[in-house]
């Protein structure tokens, strides 16, 4: 396995200028601004994000924080779709749709490590894949320590929170707590060992934290409160971050100065990877024949 | 560019879908046939009777066991072709070929059919009805490379078809379909919900619920496309981590 | 493996129901032998191949009365699927003793549910009579449409009979216009899951009859089990049969085992060459 | 030697010591085997203990045991589940699946997580997938007569003289080899097409319609039509079929067998 954070050009703590779309940014708002700044320029003419659903009621309404993958055209449309749920929003299965009745050409993705795996494994091994790998334009990985069932969301916020989810204003999760701030400001802490067991049972086999083979992965880990830390990785990633740098769209700061620093990330990065890694040989004395290892063909 | 290979398309018990979807690499084709492969068989395509030797059979289409012809046509094809590659969900895992029952005119005993790895050993497998064109494009340049290529290129290619092969030799994806996905990823806990079986289903058959893939059973034609794209039924760190390169080298080799 | 199976007597027989013998194949066995276990509740119902909406293609069917034993004489040479109606005859039809009849694929079906009942529930005990026919092959509906369309050139609503045997493949319109035409002709038409068939007079069957081996009009009837012996042996005290000693018959016995043997060892040929189907590569073996 | 003998001779010495373990299942399998009724009662009587059952013996800890029926699938998120499950191979000689769930998972396959309070239990595999089963009986439900059939020649297998253990052998080969087969722990009606039909051999005798619990299969043209949505990866249809596995030497004895499972019942 290579490095833990693998292969980058650049890295840097960085922020958005843009006012409105910091205020609702989980972190530093890079994302949204990267995909608004590169719907304009054209670099992309669509990018699929997770946005809250709007398709399937579930206990009879749509709640905000069950994220669904959306194809996002418009500036609003990525407005709408910028807290993080820390559910699972299937993004992949747009990638293919976006590029039929949606038309586009050059398709942006944002993701999580996994399903950027399954977006490199798409332009790789198109086997169902009709057209999409020369239609990727821009891929975004964001960190991602862990997913939850949208059940397990719910659970850790009514059961163990005690708070309705209606009235949740923020979730975040850092810093051993599972956060969950309400529209009054009311904050609530529950800790990660306790929420360890409620996890999808697929992240436990997932060796990346940091997007590695995203073009561009940001994540709040290593970076000051309203601060992201922005890996640069590819050709496709370097040009266009040098595009928006030149449109003065971001503030940087260099990593050394900064605590707690990329130290950080590592740290979380070689945690995540080695228990994972270490589910994965659990696997097979799970019973006395082993469960299927993915990243080994028979 | 040394001297080219020769390719030849077998064409078994399949709607001809996936020799289209090789055409429509357009210009890309072209240059395949100026460059790297001449293409020595094909049905209309190339005037010759008999299969002939030669390096690559891509083989589309399942094999009707009551047919003599096309079981012998099969064992010729095994003989004479280096390197056998399953083209498409037929000749793969059986596609909608797996419902057949006969009763159909002039031959209404015709009735069972079996992807061709039941058959002979198949080399390479390009799950997926109809396959993509840029899949069977990457199948064709590697296959070039691993027979023509330098040192390296050889290796990147041996790495890259790596995965196909073994899934030519896994008898799960012989017979891969929706229930395939549930059995060998859902069932074992792989599955997280990122999507690509969804996005790569042909018929749109899976949808995904809460986070996991739901299958409309009765839409799904068993073309496997689903169970091969799950990035957790392979996935090589080996090759994934070289994509940028292995990208360019196939978008050189079509320039 | 000998190819008649194990049997208590074998006979040549002929119904003495003028009524039965009207439409039936050959000796009317089977209709009269349902009928009277009928009338003396040995069952109290059987599963039959009944007319269905298309001509000549048999449905399989639960008779309760004579009547509905009537509708379903006749052979009709292709596939009626039995068993599919084995467990609803003691479900919604409610029967305790069900009697079936089989080709011999279908009568090792019916075993097989009584032996391991897997998906069967409450079938094995309710199993009251089982009667095989003999059967070289059979065809898909739409082969033998075919066969008859095609190469007899007749409309299968104007068929009154169809008759496999003495080499020929006989059709009969409601015109009296017959037919002929060579066994050979239709071999490929075949169903091809009867290409691996090693049974050819039914030999797990309580009763077994067919035409081969007895003159026209009369059935070889082989009584194999303990209850067909017992039913058999209650008919032909209730004078439902006249028979005569097979030796005295001609072709005899002889033909039967000749026929027999032909079929097994020619099937035996095919799951052989499964083996080596492909390169290198086997085609399932059912039997192993 | 005789093996097929229809009455069964000699006293029974003693008796064989049967658990049942409930994994993730519907229990229906266990009321399956209660629709024995009386059978039940002379299997306890004469031939089996039972030594552990859910809520019918106050046993805590898995004993040694016999044989060992196990119902339901396992979820390998459930640490528990996966220990009971490998513990019950240490402790028993004989391991046999009954129903769908433990044969070939069943509806768990469809199981997703997401139900409270432990929505991350989303994996259910079948037993064959985690410890080597030796019999399966598979079938939702599985009918009272298998279940009576597989207890008694499984007595027979370790009770019995050498016929008996002769004729038990022959009886439970083809579900132990069903136990080993790549497809056994995968049926559905998926594997009804690939296994029989494309392979050539089927007939159109209409078991499979016949065999499935929800009626799905049709017989269209003489061939089984599976509406695959309705089918719940029983494996019944695929078991049931004479063409999936059939042993002509046993079969021609199949009156014996019937009289002699008759005899040891009553």
């Amino acid at each position: 396995m290579a490095a833990p954070l693998g292969q980058y050009k650049m890295v840097l703590f960085a922020r958005t200028t843009d006012k409105e779309i910091l205020r609702g940014a989980q972190n530093g708002g890079i994302v949204t601004a990267l995909l608004s700044y590169a719907l304009d320029t054209g670099i992309i003419d669509g990018a699929v994000v997770a946005a809250p659903s709007r398709s399937k009621p579930w206990r009879g309404k749509f709640d905000p924080w069950r994220s669904e993958p959306i194809v996002a055209m418009t500036r609003d449309q990525l407005l709408s779709a910028r807290k993080t749920g820390y559910n699972i929003s299937p993004n992949v299965m747009m990638i293919k749709e976006a590029t039929r009745s949606y038309g586009l050409d050059r398709v942006g993705i944002v993701g999580v490590p996994c399903q950027i795996q399954g977006v490199r494994k798409a332009q790789l091994y198109p086997i169902g894949m009709r057209g999409v790998p020369d239609k990727i334009a821009l891929v975004i990985g964001i960190y991602c320590m862990e997913v939850f069932p949208y059940q397990s969301i719910v659970q850790i916020v009514e059961d163990h929170g005690g708070v309705k989810m209606e009235s949740v204003e923020k979730i975040e999760i850092g810093k051993g707590n599972f956060t969950v701030v309400t529209e009054r400001g009311r904050t609530i802490q529950i800790p990660l060992n306790e929420t360890r067991d409620l996890e999808q049972p697929g992240c436990h086999v997932c060796l990346d934290y940091a997007a590695t083979l995203a073009d561009i992965s940001t994540g709040s880990a290593g970076s000051p409160a309203g601060w992201s830390t922005v890996f640069i990785r590819t050709k496709i990633g370097d040009e266009v971050w040098k595009r928006a740098m030149q449109a003065g769209l971001f503030e940087t700061k260099p990593i050394g100065q900064v605590e707690p620093g990329l130290g950080a990330v590592e740290k979380l990065a070689v945690e995540k990877i080695t228990r994972n890694k270490k589910t994965l040989e659990d696997r097979d004395f799970i019973g006395t024949k082993g469960l299927r290892n993915p990243y080994i063909t028979t | 560019m040394a001297n080219k290979i020769t390719v030849g398309h077998v064409h078994m018990s399949g709607c001809t879908g996936c020799l289209v979807s090789l055409a429509d690499n357009y210009l890309g084709l072209i240059k395949i046939l100026d460059d790297y492969a001449d293409l020595v068989y094909g049905l209309t395509l190339a005037d010759v009777r008999h299969i002939p030797e030669m390096d690559v059979a891509l083989v589309e289409g399942s094999v009707c066991i009551q047919d003599h012809e096309s079981v012998e046509d099969i064992k010729t094809a095994r003989k004479k072709a280096k390197i056998v590659v399953a083209v498409g969900g037929c000749a793969a895992s059986g596609n909608i070929n797996r419902f057949d029952r006969g009763g159909q005119h002039n031959q209404p005993q015709h009735e069972s059919y079996v992807p061709i790895s039941d058959l002979i050993d198949v080399d390479v497998f390009i799950p997926g009805c109809a396959p993509t064109p840029q899949m069977i494009r990457n199948v064709c340049v590697m296959a070039y490379l691993l027979l023509r290529g330098s040192d390296d290129q050889k290796a990147l290619a041996a790495k890259y078809l790596k995965p196909l092969m073994a899934l030519a030799k896994n008898p799960i994806a012989s017979k891969a379909n929706f229930n395939t996905l549930m059995q060998e990823v859902i069932n074992v806990g792989l599955c997280m919900g990122c999507g690509s079986c969804a996005g790569a289903c042909p018929v749109r058959a899976i949808s995904m619920e809460f986070g996991k893939p739901q299958g409309a059973r009765d839409l799904c034609i068993n073309c496997g496309a689903c169970y091969s794209q799950c990035p957790r039924s392979f996935f090589h760190f080996e090759v994934m981590d070289e994509y940028e390169a292995i990208t360019d080298i196939i978008n050189g080799a079509m320039k | 493996m000998n190819v008649l199976g194990k049997y208590k007597s074998v006979v040549s027989a002929r119904s003495t129901d003028k009524e039965i013998l009207k439409a039936s194949q050959d000796g009317g066995i089977v209709t009269s032998l349902f009928a009277y276990a009928l009338e003396q509740g040995i069952i109290d119902g059987a599963v039959l191949a009944g007319p269905s909406s298309r001509p000549w293609q048999p449905q399989p069917f639960v008779a309760t009365t004579r009547a509905e034993l009537l509708k379903a004489r006749g052979t009709k040479y292709n596939i009626c699927p039995q068993i599919s109606m084995l467990k609803e005859a003691t479900r919604s039809y409610g029967l305790d003793k069900v009697g079936i009849v089989g080709v011999p694929c279908q009568i090792q079906a019916t075993r097989k549910a009584q032996l391991y009942p897997i998906g069967m529930r409450d079938v094995p005990d309710k199993i009251a009579l089982v009667v095989g026919i003999y059967c070289m092959e059979v065809f898909p509906y739409k082969g033998m449409q075919l066969i008859v369309e095609d190469h007899a050139g007749q409309k299968l609503q104007s068929v009154k009979k169809m008759e496999i045997g003495k080499g020929k493949f006989t059709v009969i319109t409601e015109r009296g216009n017959v037919t002929q035409l060579p066994l050979k002709v239709t071999h490929k038409y075949e169903q091809p899951g009867c290409h691996v068939c090693l049974d050819y007079v039914a030999n797990t069957a309580d009763v077994s009859t067919g035409s081969v081996g007895s003159p026209d009009g009369w059935s070889t009837v082989f009584v194999r089990s303990r209850i067909g012996e017992d039913v058999w042996g209650k008919a032909m005290a209730a004078g439902c049969f006249e028979t005569k000693p097979i030796d005295q018959v001609k072709p005899g016995l002889e033909m039967v085992t000749k026929l027999a043997t032909e079929k097994i060892t020619k099937n035996q040929k095919t799951v052989d060459e499964r083996a080596h189907f492909g390169v290198g590569k086997a085609l399932r073996n059912p039997y192993i | 030697m005789e093996i097929f003998t229809e009455h069964v001779n000699g006293i029974m010495i003693h008796k064989i010591t049967i658990g049942h373990i409930h994994e993730s299942g519907c229990t229906g399998c266990l009321a399956a085997l209660m629709d024995n009724y009386q059978g039940i009662f002379t299997i306890l009587d004469k031939y089996a203990d039972l030594v552990y059952g859910l809520t019918l013996v106050d046993v805590r800890k898995i004993p040694k045991m016999d044989v060992a029926l196990i119902e339901g699938s396992v979820c390998i998120q459930d640490k528990l589940a996966t220990d009971e499950v490998r513990e019950v191979r240490d402790k028993s000689s004989v391991v046999i699946a009954i129903g769908g769930c433990a044969c070939s998972g069943n509806i768990t396959r469809f199981d997703r997580g997401g139900q409270q309070n432990q929505p991350q239990h989303e994996s259910f595999v079948p037993v064959s997938d985690l410890i080597d089963v030796d019999i399966f009986v598979p079938a939702c439900a599985p009918t009272p007569e298998a279940l009576r059939n597989v207890c008694v020649m499984t007595y027979l297998l370790l009770r019995g003289n050498d016929e008996q253990k002769a004729l038990a052998g022959m009886y439970l080969k083809p579900l132990m080899d069903l136990a080993r087969s790549p497809y056994g722990s995968k049926a559905s009606f998926n594997t009804l097409m690939q296994e029989v039909i494309n392979l050539g051999l089927c007939m159109g005798c209409g078991s499979c319609a016949a065999a499935c619990p929800v009626r799905a299969i049709t017989m269209e043209y003489g061939k089984p039509q599976g509406l695959r949505d309705l089918c719940v990866n029983c494996g019944a249809c695929f078991s049931q079929c004479p063409r999936s596995f059939f042993d002509h030497e046993l079969m021609e004895h199949h009156e014996q067998i019937m009289g002699m499972l008759k005899a040891v019942m009553q």
